[in-house]
């Protein structure tokens, strides 16, 4: 198998879905001409016109709202967020209305919309190009959040969103797109929403990420087992709904459980994981549930130094690691 | 109606529904609508009184404009996305009374949520009726994207939407406008402006009298008309049907509407409204006007209206009965349909 | 002190912080001439007048964005969101725009804006008047969140919250408006925005909540220590800052903890409270941190009978302080 | 500048800017910015390029419209809400050279964000510049807001606030103006035309050639004006601050100005924009058409030019020292200024 980059398995499996199924279309600001300011949606515009790769005006709420219209008259819409600090203003569309859709019309309705956002902190993105946003959308009932880490999963769970019925927030940490490379099939296959996968087996202690968080929880684990610590690595992978059973097997085997997230540390994502384990887990754990999570601040500082103060390095991991293994 | 309207379309050549191309039959089937959504209103408020209801909303006043705009629409192929005062425009586009008391009552078999909405949020995906939420605004968007998804599809079928007028003022209703318009979008953009939005009053809500004249920010023609002249409604809508029809693009349509009731049943509007505006709102009813104008016309006589007042009376006991008469939702069923139930990885 | 209802106490306050602070504005919809949907701002028009007492357009998102213009230019402005649910259209500017203005301008800029909303299932309120948004808001760092649960507290943080540098979100629970009443003095008074209370001594378990939580809450507790399970319950009152402290304190005291919250159960408040627990009370818990919550659907159904399958009872409640207890 | 104005008053009568009550300092100076803020751009390119900045976004090309519309303010008592594009605008409104690089290095003392926020996002409390963050459009209802307040405290301020046209597409553009139309607000919209967000071009972004027509639907004059034609710019802006000034409300001006560079240097406009479009609209650069008036006028002589230039490149190579040599913020502040510091309860 061929190794391609986050980016490319993403591009690939929108021309995919594009090519396979017709009522699949792409729309975003710059996703067009430009190709997308990360390049996911490169060469679609040539392939397929101007009315399947739109290039929207610049309004988040409407590039949710009309997607929501166009999903409940047969098309299936892959909306992309320029970054996902940018879909903050398509807040109610998401959650009143294509998280509710089929709820509230008893299943006479459903909105079949992708909704992608490219996540996270890179280097100099600061408050506003940096963000996490998991936590606010996977507390939204009728909305599934998935966090794919590898270019497998990426393309493989980005296929399985498209074929979804339902509204699927598809989150790409920024910082993989050209870091993180992996072996992908050419051809069309899915990725199932939902299991999580164990990355790394381990026996002293589990820890739980995803995105890039994952990768370099896989380095500070590597490191970490240098030092005679063997710690189980879980990429959630799906964060809505959650695979309760992989991430309680995983504490009932290592009775220890980490969590490391980028988003700020109250009421992030990490916690929910935390509460499940506190409360389904207790009887197996044998020190507290630690969390590793961004500084509660508005935002991920610009100057160098103020942005390693505030990103969750692998040094960080390792010493939570540590600190847990000791307990 | 097909056939019967062939049948009289002779003898009435000189009236001014027939010049817009309306049969008697036509004409008075609307009226039948008017009264039909004013009757069942009526009824949807007595129900509340005696406690068979939690609340209502409804759209006394806003009949007319809505049975005329709903006219030109082909109620099998196009779309309609209402808001909650849209009991007139639901009825023409094929809801039942049944069906608007089934979701009064929050029973079963309420097809617009199965009883999880409270009352006045409609849809129905058997007369393609798009299901309602409460956020005022968010339909707007959606109506650009069914149609957007209409164009692309090569379905011909228009969409319409209906909104207040504060309901302009909202992010979406810009947004929905502006993209519609760039790409010449099938979809009739409907305000019913009744110069209110609950309590604040039109001059709060807008620094313009019409709202019409932002059609041209849009690229879209804007038109505004009087919702107590039926007939100019439907000229109106009729001719932004043809114009969505021949893919040239949406329309913005004001109607000038009178609230004729309190905002909701948890409102009392004499408590902000002055008693002579209520006054003169009532003359601005569309059920008296347009009632007026079949009389003059000689369709309306008063054999014809009490003979369509007994059949409303008839038509909305039988509803009441068969929507009292059904079953209330299974408790069981509450965490059903978060999701399609076929589950994820199959579309 | 008088007894009055919660609303006559926000009322209140309102009355108060116009009279004493000229710079102190209120806007939203239907605030003016109808006094607000729940009476909230009920006399102020007369009082103050149009431009001090704003009907604003139907635009959440502008109420939100000119009340931000206006305290960064020496107003403080309460901005009332009628319903809860309907204060999503102004995500955008509250998260990117006001909790992120000091930090951003690395304190050269504050936003000291109030934003009200009710919030909370009532009868009959169903899946778009019945929100819970305390969980999206408690995770913004730069945003300061209330739910006071009585008379006393909701005039005397209102007070506080006008007064504060900060935005706070203030988060009225509708089913108290006029169900709870309690002892209010009729002058000015503060109640410090920040430490949590202990509504109820009690030595066997804890129990957190908030809102009207808290009330169906000190209810099952009564019932409970009638069966001899003495539980303390303790109103968190503030949701961010969090007052860990007494939270800590109290569970080391009991150890165990329930925390009750109406909103949806994944992801929900509760589950940083008990996070926290699990992390920093470890050594003292003798049972599995418990959560109840709401189910994970939507929103809360209109149908009285899926309406009570929704909700949160005192039944509900003593069953998990049954279960707790037990444990 | 004062005295300067009123010396060389005398000489001015015929020329165009003299009609516009303007002196020919106030002209050169005009140029003087345009000139500056075109050079400080260039060095910030320079400098990004050479690896000492990770980012640059800025506005070649929308200098001339940005100098000429602040020109009416004052400097001290009005409010300016700017966005990325705004350096000409924030220069004349009083930030330094040094205070914008020191934004583009994040160094502890940059008065926008103290190194928290990319360059490009301007703030100064001390020239009342309100902190810019990147969400496009929230700034609008912010500067309706503090029109507002201006109003109700009677403070005779004057808010002027800037965006591009794509961002004329965000709800929060139609709800700030909506909201200021109401209540005739001292406030200048502007909308900075380039026909280009970022790759997406002016026809997909709206249905109308000029966003200028969108003013009615508002109750507010819209005008639109061509950024290369600086005296226009004045004019038109001129004519909305003293509307403004009397209590007449708010303006929304266009102006259509040339994007002469990518969109940032995250950007290859060569990618999406034709050669040929590239070269015209070069031919727009206010700097070549103000200065070309400037010689007619007789009033830039080659000299005089140098001159200038001389000034300019003194300053900049000042600014850049003074910016490289200042301090990165300390790792230890990040935890600072989520919540004022003297606590909650007390205001
Ligand atoms: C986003 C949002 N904000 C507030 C409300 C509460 N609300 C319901 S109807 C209404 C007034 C609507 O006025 P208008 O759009 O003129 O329609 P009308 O009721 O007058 O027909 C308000 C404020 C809501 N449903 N949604
Ligand atoms: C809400 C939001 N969406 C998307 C972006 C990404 N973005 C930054 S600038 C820009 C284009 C802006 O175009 P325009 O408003 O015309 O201003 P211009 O850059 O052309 O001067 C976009 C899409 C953003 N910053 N904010
Ligand atoms: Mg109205
Ligand atoms: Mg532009």
């Amino acid at each position: 198998m061929p190794e391609v980059r986050y980016i490319d398995a993403i591009n690939q499996a929108h021309h995919l879905a594009m090519e396979h199924d017709d009522s699949v279309i792409v729309m975003g600001e710059d996703v067009g001409a430009k190709g997308g300011v990360f390049g996911a949606t490169m060469g679609l515009l040539e392939k397929f016109g101007e009315w399947r790769v739109i290039d929207t005006p610049l309004a988040e709420s409407s590039i949710a709202g009309v997607a929501i219209g166009m999903s409940v008259n047969g098309l299936r819409p892959i909306a992309e967020f320029q970054f996902a600090d940018f879909i903050h203003p398509a807040f109610n569309q998401i959650v009143s209305e294509a998280a509710r859709m089929r709820y509230r019309s008893n299943n006479a309705f459903g909105c079949p919309v992708v909704f992608r956002a490219p996540y996270g902190g890179s280097h100099g993105t600061a408050l506003y190009h940096s963000q996490s946003i998991e936590a606010f959308y996977a507390h939204v009932p009728g909305l599934k959040v998935v966090a794919p880490s590898t270019p497998y999963d990426a393309k493989g769970m980005l296929l399985a969103a498209v074929q979804d019925p339902d509204p699927v927030l598809f989150l790409e940490h920024k910082r993989m797109y050209r870091l993180v490379r992996g072996e992908v099939p050419g051809g069309e296959y899915t990725v199932p929403i939902g299991p999580a996968v164990v990355r790394r087996e381990g026996t002293d202690l589990s820890v739980f990420a995803y995105g890039w968080m994952l990768h370099e929880t896989l380095q500070a684990a590597e490191t970490a087992s240098k030092e005679g610590i063997n710690a189980e690595v879980v990429d959630l992978r799906t964060l809505a709904p959650l695979d309760k059973d992989t991430i309680l097997k995983s504490v009932a085997k290592t009775n220890r459980a980490l969590i490391v997230y980028e988003d700020n540390r109250f009421l992030g994502y990490g916690a929910e994981v935390a509460a499940l384990i506190a409360e389904e887990a207790f009887e197996s754990l044998d020190a507290p549930v630690l969390r590793l999570g961004g500084p509660d601040v508005p935002g991920v500082p610009f100057a160098k130094k103020l942005e390693e103060w505030f990103s969750i390095s692998q040094e960080k991991i390792l010493a939570a690691i540590r600190k847990l293994a000791a307990y | 109606m097909g056939a019967m309207s062939a049948k009289t379309k002779a003898k009435t050549q000189e009236s001014e529904h027939a010049a817009l191309g309306l049969t008697d039959d036509d004409v008075l089937e609307m009226y039948y609508y008017i009264a039909l959504a004013r009757a069942l209103d009526d009824r949807m408020w007595v129900l509340q009184r005696a406690g068979k209801a939690m609340f209502v909303i409804s759209g006394p006043g806003h009949e007319g404009c809505q049975v005329a705009a709903m006219w030109p629409m082909d109620k099998k192929k196009d779309w309609f996305v209402p808001f909650y005062r849209s009991v007139a425009a639901c009825l023409v586009k094929g809801m039942s009374p049944a069906d608007l008391l089934l979701g009064l009552f929050a029973r079963a078999n309420d097809p617009s949520s199965g009883g999880r909405q409270m009352p006045g949020h409609y849809g129905h995906p058997g007369v393609k009726i798009l299901s309602t939420s409460s956020p005022v605004g968010t339909q707007y968007p959606h109506a650009a994207g069914i149609a957007y998804a209409s164009t692309l599809r090569k379905t011909g079928e228009v969409t319409m939407v209906a909104i207040g007028e504060g309901g302009t003022s909202q992010g979406d209703w810009h947004e929905a406008l502006n993209f519609a318009g760039v790409y010449k979008l099938p979809c009739l953009f409907i305000v019913e402006n009744n110069e209110y939005a609950i309590s604040v009053p039109l001059r709060k809500q807008m620094a313009v009298g019409s709202v019409a004249v932002r059609g041209a920010g849009y690229g879209m023609p804007g038109v505004s008309a009087d919702g107590s002249d039926v007939l100019e409604c439907y000229r109106v809508a009729k001719e932004a049907y043809d114009r969505a029809r021949r893919g040239d693009g949406p329309t913005l349509i004001e109607f000038r509407v009178p609230r004729l009731g309190s905002h909701s049943s948890d409102d009392q509007q004499e408590r902000y409204r002055p008693k002579e505006e209520l006054e003169r709102v009532r003359q601005r009813d569309p059920l008296k006007t347009f009632g007026a104008y079949l009389q003059r016309a000689g369709l309306l006589t008063d054999a014809r209206k009490q003979e369509i007042a007994d059949r409303i009376k008839r038509e909305i006991d039988q509803a009441t009965d068969v929507a009292d008469a059904s079953p209330e939702p299974d408790p069981t069923t509450g965490a059903r349909y978060v999701f399609a139930e076929r589950g994820a990885a199959d579309a």
